[in-house]
C-alpha cells in the first residue's frame, strides 16, 4: 500500500502549499488547500443548479458535501469531476487553474469518483472492472497487446496485483471473478469503491456512497472510507443526505439548500448552524 | 542465501530437519498461501531464509532462550516460520486458538509467562492488548497483517516484515549466535508448548521435546510412507497438536508442502484447489461435508438423484473391497469403474478429494455411515486414536485392515496395556516431558516408568489385534440397575444422524437414560426451507413439532441399535428434549475442540435433565449466553420432552419406572 | 463430470490470466488445433473446402471483427459487406499492380486499408449512437458498393464489371486462381483465421478490450474512469475492418476466384455476418467460430436434405432455408439471446459442478 | 430557364416519392413508439402484402410450389380471380392475422430484452416473411393491378405547357399515390390525436407501467400498432408494386425509410412525414445534378450519407427530444 502512495505523490505536478497544514485527533496529516472552489454558478438553461459557491478541499481530509435532495449535491460533484462545466466561476486545482476539460482528461489528473446509482460495466466480472480502473497507467503499444508480448503481459499482471491488494483490502476475495451483473446492491457499491480506488486517485469523489444501504452496509461502508482515507492518505469528498453518517465520517462538510451554501465547517459547527437546522427539518431522519 | 548454518548430520531439532531439507529439496515448494488470488509460494530456500531472517529480528528485539512466545492467528505460513525461528532462538514456541476469548487468552499467557506475542492481525492485537490490562509480562508485540494497525502506539510493537527486515539487517552481527543457539538445541529441548482445552477444569500446557515430535514424525511418515510429494491443507487451529504434527513435524521430516487457504470463508474453494495428497480431519468436518453433499443432491433433478443413488449403493457393496484390494466380481468392477465416471470422481473432485492418498480422521468416533461414504468412494480415510500428551499418535489403522468400529494398531514405538477397569494406557517416545508448572498432574497422569493414562475406555479385539475404545473412563458408569452406563457410544451413534449437531446422554445412576438433543441448523434448516415451514430464530426451529417427529425417528432407530448389544442396552434412550441453543465453547459448555463438558451442562441444565426424570412433559427455563462480540445476555424458552420407543427387556423396566 | 480440477492451482498471474486455465480446456484446445492444422489437410477433398471449411473460417475472420466492433465495443454496424468489398478490391488492385509481391502482405494491406476506410465511417460514432450508428452504417454499405461499381477504375475496367483473381502461390503452391487445391485453400485460411483469432483474444483481454468493453456497457462512467471514447471507439472500428477486410480479400481471392460486388458483398452479407455473431455469441472469441460454423452449416445442411433427398427444387429450397434461417434466428434470440458461447459456457459450468446441481 | 422547369419537375417527382417514404416510415415510427421495436421488417411487410394481394387478385394456390414438390401434383391457379376491392380487404385481414402471430409468437417472448436483440429479431422476422412470402406465392416478379391509373396524366402537361410552355410530365400513379398517401397519413395522425385507442397507443410510447397501471392492455395495443403498420405497409406495397412490379427490391426500397427516420427522429409522426420529403426531394435532385457526373445511382446511397451526415450535426434527428446525459 505504502507503494501506491508514493506512487501517486509522485504524479502531483505541483508542491503543495505547507502552510496551514495540520494533524487531526487521531494522527492523520490534513495538508494545504487541494482543491479549491471559487464563485461557481451553474445553470441548465434557465434552471440555477448551483449559486455562486466557493470552498476548498484540503489534503488528506475527509470534506462532505451535504444537503436535502435537490440541493444540487450532485451537480457541484459533477463540476469537481468535471463532467459539467461552470458557466461563471473558476475551479483550481493543487496549485493550477482547471479549464474546461474532458471527463478523461479530469480523471488523468488523478481524480476518481463513484457513482450515486451504480456505473459500473456489467458485461465484466468483478476483477476485469476495478482493472478498469488502472486503464490510465497501462502504456503497452498497440502491437505489443496484439501479441500479448513481454510488456503488455507484464504490465497486466503487475496492475493485477495492485489490484488484488485493493480486492484484498475491501474484501471482495470471493467474488473476483463473479460477473457484477450478478452481485447484490452492497458488493456492487464496494466493487465500485475498488474501481476508484484502483486508480490511486489523489481525490476521491463518493455519490451517496450510503444511498439505499441498509445500516450494516453503511457501517462497513464507513469503515471502508475511513480506512482508504487512513491507509492510503487519499483525499476524499462525498456528498450525502444522511446527516448522521456524514458527521461521523467528515473533517469539514459543506451544506447545501437551493443551490446556495448555507454552512461550512467542521460537523459541530454545521450542526449549530440555525439555516443548516431548518434546511433539514424534516429530513434530519432519512 | 547468505550466511545460512550447514545441515548438522544429527537430525534432532526442528530447525536441523529445515537445514537438511534446504540442502535436500531446495527448490521443492515449502510452503504455499493463496493470497491476492494465487498460491503465493516459498521453496525450503526462500522459506529457510524468511525464517533466519525472522529469528535473528526477535533476536535483535531481546527474545531469549527459555522465553516463551504465543503464537495467535490463522494457519499462515508466516505464523509456522514463527514458531519454528522462536525455536532457533531457543525460546518455546506456544500457539493459541485464534478463536479464544480474552479470559482464556489472558489465562494462558500468564501461565506460560510469554514476553513476545505474534498475532496475525489488528483483531488478535486488540484481544493482547485487552489482556494487557490483567497481565503483566508482554513485552513485544509483533504481528503479520498491517492493516489498521496505522494508528497503534509502536513503541514496543511491530510489522513481521518490519522485524525481519532488521534481522537481515543484523546477520552479520547476531548471525554468529543464532547459530549458537541452534546448535545448541537437542532431542531434549522443548519443542513446542500446546495447551490441552481439557474437558475439565483450567487449560494445561502440554511441554513435548524435539525427541517427541521428531520421533512420532518419523515413525508414523514411516507407517503411511509419506514423501516431499505430499500437499497438505493446513487449517485446523495451530495450537492443536494434530497440526504441529502435521504441518510441521511430519512436514519438515518428510520435506512436504504446506498450504494455508485464504481464510475460513475460501476454506472450501482452496481445498479443492489444491486437492491434497495427505488429509486430516475430524469427523464433523467429514461430516459437514457429507450433509452439505446431500444438501446440494436434494436440489438436482431427477435423474442425477438416481444415478447418485444408484452408484453410492454400487459403491457401498463394491468400494470397500476394492479399496482393500480384496476381490470383486467383474461385475461390480464395471459398474464402480461406471460410478466413477458419473459420481464418485466428479463429487471427489468437488471436495477436493481426488488426490487424497492417506486420509484420517481422529478425535471422536464418527459414524459408519459417514466413514464408509468417504471410504466406499476410494478414499483412504483411515482412523486414528491419539491426544496431544502422546504427540497425537496412539494407535492407527494400517492400510487395508480399516475399520469403522475400531482405532487401528498400536503406532510404530507405542506400548499399550489396558488397565482392569477398562482404562487404555501407553509409553511410546511421543510421550510428553510434561505439565508446564503443574507436576502434580504430571504425576497423576504420567507414571515413573512412563505409563500414561488415557482416560479412555476400551479393549483389543482377539481376532484382528485392533483397539476399541468405548468412552471416557470416567463416563463410563452405571445405571442403578448396575448395567453398564456409556454416553458417549449413544451420543455418537445419534450424532451420526445429520440432523443432530449434538448430543448429550444423561442417565449415570439413574433407572433409565434420557438425552439433549443439538439439531444441526444447515440440515433442519435446509429441510425447513424445502417444505417451506417458516421460522424465526434457532429456537422456534428446533421447537417445531415436525422436527421433534424427526428427531424421535432417529432417537427409537438408535435406540433399536443400542438394543443389539445385550452389554449396553441399557442406555436406550427413554425421554429426550431439544435444546434452545446450539452448545458453544463460548458458553463453556464444549470444550475449543467441541467435546462436551458433561459436568458444566449438568450443572447448568439441572432444570432441564430434573424434568426429563420427573415425567413432566414440558418445562420453562432460562439460560445465560455469549454472544459473538463477547456481549453477554439471557435467553428464554420453553422446551417440550417426549417419550421415545424402547426395545428389548428396556421396555419392561421403562413401565417399572413409572 | 469430466472435469478434474483439484490439484490444478495457480502460482501466478500469468498462469490465473491464461486463455484456458482449466486443464481440460487446455488439451480440448490443442487436440482441436492438432486435428485441424495434422488431419484435415490431408483428407480434405474440393466439395469439403468449398462447401464447409474455406467459407467456416473466412466468415469466422469477418465474425471475428464483426464481433470486436459490436460485441466487445457495442458499436452496431451493418456495413461490413461494404467494408468486406473494401478488402476484396484492395486485395484486387494490389495483385494485379504488383504481382511480384507477396499475396500474403497483399491480403494484409488490404485489410490495412479496410481499417482506415471503417476508420473514417467510424468517426460519426462519436456523436451518433444505437440504432442511428446502426443505420449509418448503412450509408457505408450502399455507398461502397455504389462506389466500387460505378468506378470502372476499381475492377480494372474489365467489360463485365466483375474482378477475377489472378493465380499466386505461396511457397510454391498455387493458393488463389482455378488452379488453386483444396488443401493450399484450407490452409491459407486456416492459418489466418488462427492468428488472428489469436490475436483478437490477446487484445480483447487486455487493456484494449477493457476500454472496449467499458464503452460497450456505460460510456459516461468510462469516460469518467479515463477511457477517452474517440480512441476507443475509433481503433475498434479500425481492428474490426482489418479483420473483415482480410475476410473480403480471402472471400474474393481465396475462395470466389471472382467476384460482382452487387452480389458479392451486398447488404445481406451484412446480415450474415451479424446472424453469425447474434447466435454464435457477442463479445465471444468461441462464439464467432461457431456461429460462423452454423450459419455456414445450416444451409449446406438443408440443401442436403430438401433438394438431396425430398429432390425439391432448389430455388424453394433456397427460399424455405429462409425461413428457417429468419425463425431459428427469432428462436436464438428468444431462447438464448446470448447465444451459442453462452449455451457452451452453460453446459461448462454443469459439467464442471456435476453431479451437483448448482 | 428550362433547367429550372426540369429541377422544378424534379422536386415535383421527389415530393411524391418522398410521400411514399413517409408512409413506410410511418409504419416504423407507430411500432417503434408503441413497443419500443425497431421493425427492421416493415419493408418486407411490405413486400408480403403486395405479394398476398397479387396472388389473392389472381387466386393463385398458396403454397403451390411447396405441395406440388412434396406430392408431385401441379397445381397453380384456383381459376378464378377477385375484385381488387375484395382482395385488398382479404390482405388487409391477413395483414391483422400475422400482426397477432407476430405478437403471440415473438414480441411477447421478447418483453424486456435490450432494444438492439429486438432490432436483431424484427430482421430474423424479415428473412422469415420474405422466405414464406416467396414460398406461398413464388417468386417470380408479378405486376400488381388493382385499377389506380398509370401513364403520364395529359391534363398536367397540356396545362403546364399551357401556362409555362413547359410541359410537365407526371405520373398519374404518383398523384394517386400521394393523395392515397397523404389521406392516410392525415388519418393516422388523426387516430393517433383523437381516437381512444390512438391516445392509449401513446400512453404507452410514453411510459410502459404507467400505462399498465390504468389499465390499458400492452398486447392489444402491440397488435393493433402491428395491424397498422401492416395495412400501411399494404397499401405503400400496393403503390410501389404496381410502380415497378412486386419483386424482392421492393423490400430493399423501403429500407430508405431508415435515413427518413434518422432525419424525423425515430418517435415524431411529423418528423417521418417531413424526413421523407426532404429524402425524396433531395435524392432526385443530387441525383439529377451531380448522378450524370459520378456515373448515376446515386439514389441507392444518397439518403444514408445525407442521414450520417445530418445525425453528426443533430444526432437526436429533426424532431427527437434532446438528450441529457446524466450520471
Amino acid at each position: 500500500m505504502t507503494r501506491m502512495q508514493t506512487q501517486s505523490q509522485s504524479q502531483s505536478q505541483a508542491p503543495l502549499p505547507a502552510q496551514d497544514g495540520h494533524v487531526t485527533a487521531d494522527g492523520r496529516q490534513i495538508g494545504g488547500v487541494m482543491m479549491e472552489m471559487k464563485n461557481i454558478t451553474l445553470r441548465f438553461g434557465g434552471v440555477v443548479a448551483i449559486k455562486d459557491i466557493s470552498f476548498d478541499i484540503r489534503q488528506g481530509e475527509i470534506r462532505a458535501i451535504i444537503g436535502p435532495n435537490g440541493a444540487g449535491k450532485s451537480s457541484m460533484l459533477n463540476v469537481i469531476s468535471g463532467f459539467y462545466h461552470p458557466q461563471e466561476g473558476e475551479v483550481w486545482f493543487k496549485g493550477y487553474r482547471r479549464g474546461p476539460m474532458k471527463p478523461y482528461e479530469v480523471a488523468r489528473l488523478g481524480i476518481a469518483r463513484t457513482f450515486q446509482n451504480i456505473a459500473l460495466f456489467d458485461g465484466m466480472s468483478v476483477l476485469d472492472n476495478i482493472m478498469t480502473g488502472r486503464l490510465n497507467r497501462m502504456k503497452s503499444g498497440f502491437l505489443a497487446q496484439a501479441l500479448w508480448w513481454g510488456p503488455a503481459e507484464r504490465e497486466e499482471n503487475l496492475n493485477r496485483e495492485a489490484v488484488e491488494k485493493i480486492i484484498d483490502f475491501l474484501e471482495i476475495q470471493n467474488i473476483r471473478k463473479t460477473p457484477v451483473g450478478r452481485l447484490p446492491y452492497g458488493l456492487k457499491k464496494r466493487v465500485e469503491l475498488a474501481r476508484a480506488l484502483a486508480a490511486e486517485p489523489q481525490l476521491l469523489l463518493l455519490d451517496e456512497p450510503m444511498a439505499g444501504m441498509n445500516v450494516e452496509e453503511k457501517e462497513d461502508m464507513s469503515r471502508f472510507i475511513l480506512d482508504v482515507n487512513d491507509e492510503f492518505g487519499t483525499t476524499i469528498a462525498l456528498i450525502e443526505h444522511d446527516m448522521g453518517v456524514v458527521m461521523d465520517l467528515s473533517d469539514r462538510v459543506v451544506v447545501m439548500d437551493y443551490g446556495r451554501k448555507i454552512g461550512d465547517g467542521t460537523p459541530d459547527e454545521v450542526r449549530s448552524n440555525q439555516d443548516v437546522i431548518d434546511a433539514y427539518l424534516g429530513v434530519a431522519h432519512d | 542465501m547468505p550466511d545460512q548454518q550447514a545441515p548438522t548430520g544429527e537430525l534432532h531439532s526442528v530447525p536441523a530437519l529445515l537445514a537438511r531439507n534446504v540442502a535436500r529439496y531446495g527448490n521443492r515448494p515449502a510452503y504455499r498461501e493463496k493470497e491476492f488470488g494465487i498460491w503465493q509460494s516459498w521453496s525450503w530456500a526462500e522459506a529457510a531464509d524468511e525464517i533466519r531472517a525472522l529469528a535473528l529480528g526477535l533476536m535483535a528485539l531481546g527474545l531469549k532462550p527459555g522465553d516463551h512466545m504465543a503464537i495467535i492467528g490463522r494457519n499462515r505460513p508466516a505464523h509456522y516460520w514463527g514458531m519454528i525461528a522462536a525455536q532457533m532462538c531457543g525460546a518455546v514456541p506456544v500457539p493459541l486458538y485464534q478463536d479464544a476469548v480474552a479470559e482464556e487468552m489472558a489465562y494462558v499467557v500468564e501461565h506460560c509467562g510469554a514476553r513476545f506475542v505474534l498475532c496475525g492481525d489488528q483483531e488478535q492485537v486488540d484481544k493482547v492488548l485487552e489482556v494487557e490490562e490483567t497481565v503483566k509480562g508482554i513485552e513485544q508485540i509483533l504481528y503479520t497483517d498491517r492493516r489498521g494497525m496505522r494508528k497503534y502506539d509502536h513503541s514496543r510493537m511491530n510489522a513481521l516484515a518490519d522485524v525481519q527486515a532488521e534481522g537481515r539487517a543484523a546477520a552479520t552481527r547476531l548471525g554468529p549466535e543464532l547459530d549458537r543457539r541452534i546448535a545448541a538445541l537437542d532431542y531434549d529441548s522443548t519443542c513446542v508448548m500446546l495447551y490441552t482445552s481439557g474437558t475439565t477444569g483450567k487449560p494445561k500446557g502440554v511441554v513435548l521435546s524435539n525427541r517427541n515430535i521428531i520421533e512420532t514424525s518419523k515413525n508414523t511418515a514411516g507407517f503411511d510412507r509419506l514423501t516431499q510429494a505430499e500437499e497438505i491443507v493446513a487449517y485446523l487451529p495451530m495450537a492443536w497438536v494434530g497440526d504441529f504434527i502435521f504441518s510441521v513435524g511430519q512436514a519438515l521430516w518428510s520435506g512436504f508442502t504446506v498450504n494455508c487457504p485464504e481464510g475460513a470463508h475460501t476454506m472450501m474453494t482452496d481445498m479443492r484447489e489444491i486437492g491434497p495428497t495427505y488429509f486430516f480431519a475430524p469427523p464433523r468436518v467429514f461430516e459437514g461435508q457429507l450433509t452439505t453433499v446431500m444438501i446440494r443432491m436434494e436440489d438436482a433433478g431427477r435423474i442425477k438423484r438416481w444415478l447418485f443413488r444408484h452408484f453410492m449403493e454400487v459403491a457401498r457393496r463394491v468400494g470397500p473391497a476394492l479399496l482393500d484390494g480384496r476381490p470383486a466380481g467383474l461385475g461390480d468392477r464395471l459398474s464402480y469403474a461406471l460410478g466413477r465416471l458419473f459420481v464418485y470422481g466428479p463429487l471427489k473432485n468437488t471436495l477436493g478429494l481426488s488426490r487424497v492418498r492417506v486420509g484420517y480422521t481422529a478425535g471422536e468416533a464418527i459414524g459408519p455411515e459417514i466413514f464408509d461414504f468417504y471410504r466406499s468412494l476410494g478414499i483412504n480415510l483411515k482412523q486414528l486414536y491419539g491426544q496431544t500428551e502422546a504427540s497425537v499418535f496412539i494407535t492407527q489403522q494400517p492400510d487395508g485392515e480399516v475399520r469403522s468400529d475400531t482405532v487401528g494398531v498400536p503406532s510404530p514405538g507405542v506400548e499399550l496395556k489396558i488397565a482392569e477397569n477398562g482404562e487404555v494406557f501407553y509409553r511410546s517416545p511421543g510421550t510428553f516431558v510434561a505439565y508446564f508448572k503443574n507436576p502434580e498432574s504430571t504425576a497423576s497422569t504420567k507414571d515413573a516408568e512412563g505409563w500414561v493414562a488415557t482416560g479412555d475406555a476400551g479393549f483389543f479385539e482377539d481376532a484382528t489385534g485392533h483397539l476399541r475404545i468405548i468412552d471416557r473412563a470416567k463416563d463410563v458408569g452405571k445405571m442403578a440397575d448396575g448395567s453398564m452406563f456409556a454416553p458417549k457410544y449413544v451420543e455418537n451413534k445419534l450424532k451420526f444422524y445429520p440432523n443432530i449437531l449434538e448430543a448429550v446422554v444423561i442417565g449415570n445412576g439413574r433407572d433409565f437414560c434420557t438425552a439433549m438433543i443439538n439439531i444441526d441448523l444447515n440440515a433442519v434448516g435446509n429441510w425447513a426451507e424445502r417444505n417451506n415451514i417458516a421460522y424465526a430464530s434457532y429456537q422456534e426451529l428446533a421447537g417445531h413439532p415436525q422436527v421433534y417427529a424427526t428427531i424421535r425417528e432417529h432417537v427409537e432407530a438408535v435406540n433399536r441399535s443400542v438394543a443389539e448389544d445385550p452389554m449396553l442396552s441399557g442406555c436406550q434412550v427413554h425421554r429426550f428434549l431439544v435444546l434452545h441453543k446450539e452448545l458453544d465453547p463460548d458458553d463453556g459448555e464444549m470444550t475449543r475442540t467441541r467435546k462436551v463438558r458433561r459436568a458444566v451442562i449438568n450443572e447448568k441444565f439441572a432444570d432441564l435433565v430434573a424434568a426429563l426424570y420427573d415425567g413432566s412433559s414440558s418445562v420453562y427455563t432460562e439460560t445465560a449466553v455469549t454472544y459473538e462480540d463477547g456481549r453477554k445476555g439471557r435467553i428464554t424458552a420453553t422446551l417440550k420432552i417426549e417419550d421415545a420407543q424402547v426395545f428389548g427387556e428396556a421396555q419392561g423396566r421403562k413401565v417399572a419406572a413409572e | 463430470m469430466i472435469y478434474r480440477e483439484a490439484g490444478d492451482f495457480k502460482t501466478s498471474y500469468r498462469d490465473d490470466g491464461q486463455t484456458f486455465p482449466i486443464r481440460l480446456d487446455r488439451w480440448g484446445y490443442y487436440a482441436v488445433l492438432a486435428v485441424a492444422f495434422g488431419i484435415i489437410p490431408f483428407l480434405i477433398n474440393d466439395y469439403w473446402a468449398s462447401a464447409v471449411f474455406v467459407p467456416l473460417l473466412i466468415y469466422a475472420i469477418a465474425a471475428l471483427g464483426l464481433n470486436i466492433l459490436t460485441g466487445y465495443a457495442g458499436q452496431v454496424s451493418l456495413g461490413t459487406g461494404g467494408f468486406m468489398a473494401v478488402g476484396a478490391y484492395s486485395v484486387y488492385k494490389l495483385m494485379t499492380a504488383f504481382p511480384e509481391i507477396s499475396i500474403v502482405i497483399h491480403i494484409l494491406l488490404a485489410g490495412g486499408i479496410t481499417a482506415l476506410v471503417g476508420v473514417l465511417f467510424g468517426l460519426p460514432s462519436l456523436r451518433i449512437k444505437g440504432f442511428y450508428l446502426a443505420v449509418a452504417t448503412l450509408a457505408a454499405q450502399f455507398f461502397l458498393v455504389w462506389l466500387f461499381n460505378k468506378v470502372p477504375w476499381f475492377y480494372n475496367y474489365s467489360a463485365s464489371g466483375q474482378i477475377n483473381a489472378p493465380e499466386r502461390t505461396l511457397l510454391g503452391h498455387a493458393v488463389t486462381g482455378p488452379a488453386t487445391s483444396a488443401p493450399a485453400k484450407y490452409l491459407i485460411c486456416l492459418v489466418f483465421a488462427f492468428v488472428l483469432a489469436w490475436v483478437a483474444r490477446n487484445l480483447t483481454r487486455g487493456t484494449l478490450g477493457r476500454k472496449w468493453m467499458a464503452i460497450r456497457d456505460m460510456d459516461i462512467a468510462a469516460e469518467i474512469i479515463g477511457v477517452n471514447p474517440l480512441t476507443a471507439k475509433l481503433s475498434a472500428f479500425a481492428v474490426s475492418s482489418f479483420f473483415v477486410g482480410i475476410a473480403g480479400a480471402l472471400l474474393f481471392a481465396v475462395y470466389l476466384g471472382a467476384a460482382e460486388v452487387g452480389e458479392a458483398f451486398g447488404i445481406n452479407k451484412s446480415f450474415l455476418v451479424l446472424f453469425m455473431i447474434i447466435i454464435g455469441g457477442l463479445g465471444s472469441i468461441f462464439g464467432s467460430f461457431a456461429g460462423a460454423a452454423f450459419m455456414v452449416l445450416l444451409p449446406v445442411l438443408l440443401k442436403n436434405v430438401l433438394v438431396g433427398s425430398f429432390g425439391w427444387p432448389t430455388n424453394l429450397a433456397a427460399h424455405i432455408e429462409l425461413m428457417i434461417v429468419g425463425a431459428l434466428i427469432v428462436f436464438f434470440l428468444i431462447v438464448e439471446p446470448h447465444g451459442l458461447a453462452r449455451l457452451w459456457a452453460l453446459t461448462k459450468e454443469k459439467l464442471r459442478l456435476w453431479p451437483f446441481p448448482h | 430557364m428550362d433547367q429550372f422547369f426540369f429541377a422544378a419537375e424534379v422536386v415535383a417527382n421527389g415530393l411524391m416519392t418522398g410521400v411514399m417514404y413517409s408512409l413506410v416510415a410511418l409504419g416504423f415510427v407507430l411500432i417503434f413508439k408503441a413497443s419500443g421495436v425497431f421493425n427492421y421488417a416493415q419493408g418486407v411487410l411490405a413486400l408480403f402484402a403486395a405479394l398476398t394481394l397479387v396472388g389473392i387478385q389472381q387466386g393463385q394456390i398458396p403454397f403451390a410450389d411447396l405441395i406440388n414438390a412434396a406430392f408431385g401434383t401441379s397445381l397453380h391457379q384456383f381459376g378464378w380471380t377477385v375484385p381488387a376491392v375484395l382482395a385488398i380487404a382479404l390482405t388487409a385481414g391477413v395483414m391483422v392475422l400475422l400482426a397477432f402471430l407476430i405478437e403471440k409468437l415473438v414480441l411477447q417472448h421478447l418483453v424486456g430484452q435490450e432494444p438492439i436483440i429486438l432490432f436483431m429479431a424484427t430482421i430474423g422476422l424479415a428473412y422469415f416473411l420474405e422466405g414464406l412470402g416467396d414460398v406461398m406465392w413464388g417468386a417470380d416478379i408479378k405486376t400488381l393491378d388493382v385499377g389506380l391509373p398509370q401513364g403520364i396524366s395529359d391534363a398536367i402537361e397540356g396545362a403546364t405547357a399551357e401556362w409555362f410552355g413547359y410541359g410537365f410530365f407526371i405520373d398519374r400513379l404518383d398523384i394517386w399515390a400521394t393523395l392515397i398517401a397523404a389521406i392516410l397519413v392525415a388519418a393516422l395522425v388523426a387516430f393517433a390525436q383523437y381516437t381512444k385507442q390512438g391516445r392509449a397507443m401513446r400512453a404507452v410510447a410514453d411510459d410502459h407501467q404507467a400505462a399498465l397501471s390504468v389499465g390499458i392492455s400492452l398486447r392489444f395495443i402491440w397488435v393493433m400498432v402491428w395491424s397498422i403498420a401492416g395495412f400501411v405497409a399494404l397499401v405503400a406495397g400496393i403503390m410501389w408494386g404496381t410502380k415497378s412490379g412486386v419483386q424482392f427490391s421492393l423490400s430493399l426500397i423501403a429500407l430508405k425509410a431508415l435515413p427518413v427516420l434518422m432525419l424525423g427522429g425515430f418517435t415524431s409522426i411529423p418528423g417521418a412525414i417531413v424526413g421523407g420529403l426532404i429524402i425524396g426531394v433531395g435524392e432526385k435532385l443530387f441525383e439529377f445534378f451531380i448522378g450524370p457526373m459520378v456515373g448515376g445511382a446515386t439514389e441507392n446511397w444518397f439518403a444514408y450519407v445525407l442521414a450520417l451526415v445530418f445525425l453528426v450535426f443533430r444526432p437526436q434527428g429533426l424532431f427527437g427530444e434532446r438528450i441529457i446525459e446524466r450520471v
